[in-house]
């Protein structure tokens, strides 16, 4: 299970690559944790008062058990990194850097499946929970501690909503950028399951994209598992089809591995949220409306 | 990035996988030195699908006919799309036809084996026939005959086709592929196997550790119906279409959230680019406004483009920053007698240090919005008003 | 933990290979329970009345789960065979199949390990307990029912003793063949454990060669955990150093992964032995007397 | 099989390791074409170790000197061994010189990553200096850095450094090896690395899947020192020794154990030859008769052997059919005029059908035991006797 909490001890790798140092730099002034940096041939330097180690190892014999990692690393460096994480016995990895190639993935998959790992991204903002803790490289000027859980695949898009949501005075309890890669760590599915635990979460906001299975399954999920009121957005609902819109994840075209199923367009996934009584916003603005209608409706429920 | 017939057929080789003795024409001319005997099929090398049907492939017995033929298929073309090359192959006669395919399936996040007994033209859509070997573990030639088997192979054609998978499936991690298929996979009256059409799509993130696909994707000559799209650094993620706005903005999410305003608002987008996130590996912020420089200066040569819509949500890069950017564009291109007006532009910036953005573009006379819906609405009612203009 | 008893159902994947055919009628002659034969493009036929499957997932679906499989494929393919038959939970594969890529057997032994899977060989004669089953290719006339345990590496060794033993009037409750190759499946050490535990088991003997390091193991091994009398016996005191004695395992060299250590050696192996109070035989005939002595000792132990 | 420095260096080149302009000298004239440039190192082509030491290692600085330093190289044995060709490479200055290595550790059962900062000659007597890394999940790149640190790399070292390991690990998986060597590591004062000198040890068993690295083994030369041995199929391990009695067995262990009581015995074996256990995955009863006969005819040859000492314990392999194997070989032997006492034979058989070849052989005047024992004291008796005749 997810082991993350205000005070988790946090190791950067990669923290000499030029977004490394700037994501490090973010996250100590938010004041999470950050406890070392890995940057293999920057053993034994300094940056921004943490310390630098030639390899995970190293920095966890000197720094004790870390909670997490954020990964900074060039993409084809990614699989190596988050393995040797997982070797040191760290199991929340957070990968930011983009362009990871797909079978790296799918041995990363494999790898934190058999380890029990979390792996978040990659190409991902990362998690933050506002006003205590940040791994990821979230800028802090857009969100505000509160109750609403996010949850989205589109940094920047997670980033817009929930500018509107604190400019509507809803605060949030926990953001999460799953990633917007063809082939992610952790699913949509595992963070509902978290945030319908997490006890300052009062409602939940799923921001999908078109691309993909995940928001209808995600949509099934809700229908079946998720005891708090969720809204549901999806990216792309003028996308031209069988374009490539930015990353990977947002294609559209029959996949064979598909078997011909019409599933991953905006419609198929706008349907499924509606089929699971989910709430569906058609523009980010109805976000905040829909969530303060979604908290009335479940506080007059919870005061029955 | 998908790859041309012959350019599959070459990595077939190179795995072991059995195809017939080709050559590649550049001129109809290469066909008097031609070095495998008659007849040959000669075949059009073009990404789109239904070559066949529009007549794109040629048997031919002499070298008469084969000049003729290839000066015909040169200048047809297919989906709109002229072949640069043809290939010339030996002819082969086939008992059955087979369809092969080792496919990345992004939500089981695995490999997928997959194959039918009905290859051929229609085998694509005969979906229901193919069938399906999740490669869950790690990949052992077994995988393949249980392949062979679901298809309903027998006797010595499990080994055979077996071991064309195997190899298929090598290729696939060998070179990062999102895709390779064999279709039809020939099978001779004699049980010999022969890959007679492949089609392989190497991933674009992987390109970088693959310099020979490398060198492949960058020869391909550019299809013809393409219309010019802008010079752009190859990080960009551009898409052309058909109306008069132009989407600039960073992250696809709210690349996408914004084309949907724009589309929801009634506006026709005339394309739309994303600059990317700010998780780029090597990204800083410097980098995120040269992009956005390098997108604006590539736009303002497009002539359907009326109105520019720029919706940054900064993050390490400050609302400034950008205003920056665009008051550099806007004055560069001032002083090289080539303005363009300030009006055109419809600026969403938010982030920090938005004051000083605020004064930049005001000065400018470029409208600010704070709300993206605003941006979008003020965008598609700026393209009617200089639509109508226009028109006057 | 191994399941291996008189009535398992034992499948010969490689049925078609002329050894495989050979071998499946020499079980079946003995009583063992073939019930199915793998051989891919085969698939249909029957062979000595078993019926021959493409796949063992096929052979299973027919006859039900087996308890062991015995592989007799060419070299290159046991790893892909033994992969096949673990993926279809079988938990004790027999490989009889001689030069195996010691790197195929590397990946083998880490899925053996995952899994819980009994590897015995490559290289190996198998199993027998003489009058009940043979899983493997024993020939059945040097072997009779009795109450000695026998573990060795090289087959024709094992028969030569097995045959000493017969003659003496000491039957054999068990009959391990390890494999004679550089890097084998289950190791002295397992066997030892078994048959300590095996009831019908009152002596053991260990047959060792030079080369590798698992009778330096196994002395260790039953100085600290095995009850019952145990004796040794090491081929290869008069073999010339440093050369090629008919298997890797035989090379006496000083291997660099060994980092110097003088392992390997009849010497260090006899030393480990006595070292480890085992009685040593110097030939082949010396060793019904040590058995006969050694299990009059422990009777008259447990007598007191 | 180890390969040759050379060729050990050909598949470092392939794999991106880098190593000095080299060229392979088959003739001191090939240094008239040399197309490297002056000053080189000429370095004998030898398996056995101390070849510096020995002189088969030499500077020169042109064409003059190098000729004659070729003609004595090529005249130089190393341990017994002449070179079949020479390496002339260029020269390198280094300021450090590392030990790299990957192995097989067989009793682990994993891969090992071998390190030390102490390369050179001496390297591999410094056992106690180099650093080890147990591949024990997958391979990472990571495991290579593991060993840079535990060698006491630091900075741009440790990146150089493990990316040679990393391609060492991926030579040594791809080509199943059993070791592969690379000592020195050269490193000069820039922090540029340089494979000096190499060391490939390929897997006998897996060669017949590498066919590119069976075509360079079959193409080494037989070094000089080595006696003509019998032509023997290549499935037999057949060792030489000094004696005079040859030891003819079925199965490693049973060999060894046969070779132990002849020596006990104060017998002095020839050689030793094991014929294969039945477990050979194409084996059949007649292919081991027919090994055993390939057998017999090849140590015929061998004018040092007075006894022959057969040892088969049968198993599918009858007695009687062994025994027919033995009476064959005389019989033939004799028809060529080639006769050879029958006397010289010292046969131990085990197994079914046992007495049908007490009759063979008696009749034959082939002295039979059952006994090893037995069998193995005859034989060392028969050669005194016959030594001390032909003293006489």
């Amino acid at each position: 299970m997810l082991n993350f909490r205000a005070d988790s001890k946090v190791l950067i790798q990669g923290i000499t690559q030029p977004f490394g140092a700037t994501g490090a730099a973010l996250m100590k002034a938010y004041g999470t944790n950050v406890v070392a940096g890995v940057s293999p041939g920057f053993g034994g330097q300094t940056l921004d008062e943490i310390p630098v180690f030639d390899m995970v190892e190293g920095a966890l014999q000197a720094v004790g058990k870390v909670d997490a990692t954020a990964i900074f690393v060039p993409p084809y460096s990614v699989l190596d990194a988050a393995l040797e994480a997982i070797a040191s016995g760290i199991r929340l990895v957070l990968i930011v850097t983009e362009g990871v190639p797909p079978l790296d993935m799918v041995s990363l998959v494999k790898k934190a499946e058999e380890t029990g790992t979390w792996v978040i991204g990659p190409s991902s903002l990362g998690i933050i929970v506002p006003g205590k803790i940040l791994l990821g490289t979230y800028p802090a000027e857009f969100y505000t501690p509160g109750k609403v859980g996010l949850i989205g695949r589109s940094g920047s898009l997670i980033c817009e909503i929930a500018r509107q949501l604190t400019r509507a005075g809803l605060g949030q309890s926990l953001c999460v950028c799953v990633g917007g890669d063809a082939i992610v760590g952790s699913s949509f599915v595992e963070w509902l399951q978290i945030l319908n635990k997490d006890e300052s979460t009062e409602a939940i906001v799923l921001i999908g994209e078109i691309g993909g299975t995940c928001e209808e399954a995600a949509a099934r999920y809700i229908a079946e598992a998720i005891d708090k009121p969720a809204i549901a957005y999806v990216a792309g609902q003028y996308a031209p089809k069988g374009k490539r819109l930015g990353h990977a994840g947002a294609i559209i075209t029959a996949q064979l591995a598909d078997l011909g199923a019409d599933v991953g367009t905006a419609e198929s996934k706008i349907a499924a949220f509606k089929e699971a009584k989910v709430p569906v916003a058609y523009r980010p603005s109805q976000i905040p409306d829909l969530v303060k209608k979604a908290l009335k409706k479940s506080g007059h429920k919870a005061k029955k | 990035m998908e790859l041309l017939e012959y350019q599959a057929k070459e990595l077939f080789r190179e795995m072991g996988i059995p195809v017939l003795p080709s050559q590649r024409i550049d001129h109809p001319s290469d066909l008097k030195g031609l070095r495998i005997p008659y007849p040959i099929v000669l075949k059009s090398q073009v990404k789109a699908g239904g070559r066949g049907k529009a007549g794109g492939v040629r048997f031919v017995e002499n070298t008469i006919d084969a000049v003729a033929a290839a000066h015909t298929i040169f200048h047809l073309p297919i989906l709109g799309e002229y072949p640069q090359v043809l290939l010339a192959e030996s002819k082969y006669d086939s008992d059955q036809e087979l369809y092969l395919a080792v496919v990345l399936d992004k939500d089981a996040r695995r490999p997928v084996l997959l194959g039918s007994q009905h290859g051929g033209i229609n085998a694509e859509a005969a979906l229901d026939k193919i069938q399906k070997v999740v490669v869950d573990g790690e990949f052992s030639p077994f995988c393949a005959r249980q392949l062979a088997l679901k298809m309903g192979l027998q006797g010595e054609l499990i080994l055979s086709v077996s071991a064309i998978v195997q190899s298929l499936f090598q290729l696939f991690v060998q070179k990062d592929l999102d895709m390779v298929v064999i279709n039809p996979l020939g099978i001779s009256a004699s049980g010999e196997v022969m890959a007679l059409d492949g089609k392989v799509t190497v991933n674009d993130e992987a390109l970088g550790r693959h310099p020979e696909l490398a060198t492949l994707t960058s020869k391909m000559a550019k299809p013809h119906k393409q219309k010019e799209t802008p010079a752009l650094p190859a990080n960009l993620n551009f898409v052309d279409l058909h109306g008069n706005i132009s989407i600039v903005c960073n992250g696809a999410g709210l690349t996408m959230a914004t084309l949907d305003l724009v589309g929801a608002a009634g506006g026709e987008p005339a394309n739309f680019l994303n600059l990317g996130g700010e998780t780029w590996s090597a990204a800083t912020p410097a980098d995120l406004c040269e992009r956005l420089e390098k997108a604006l200066e590539a736009l303002a040569e497009d002539k359907r483009v009326k109105v520019i819509l720029v919706n940054i949500l900064g993050s390490a890069t400050t609302c400034s920053a950008t205003a920056a950017v665009i008051e550099t564009h806007l004055k560069r291109r001032e002083g090289a007698g080539r303005p363009r007006s300030p009006l055109h532009f419809v600026v969403r910036l938010a982030g920090s240090d938005l004051d000083s953005a605020k004064e930049c573009l005001a000065a400018l006379k470029v409208p600010l919005f704070e709300a993206l819906d605003g941006a979008a609405e003020r965008a598609v009612e700026l393209a009617e008003e200089l639509n109508v203009k226009t028109e006057k």
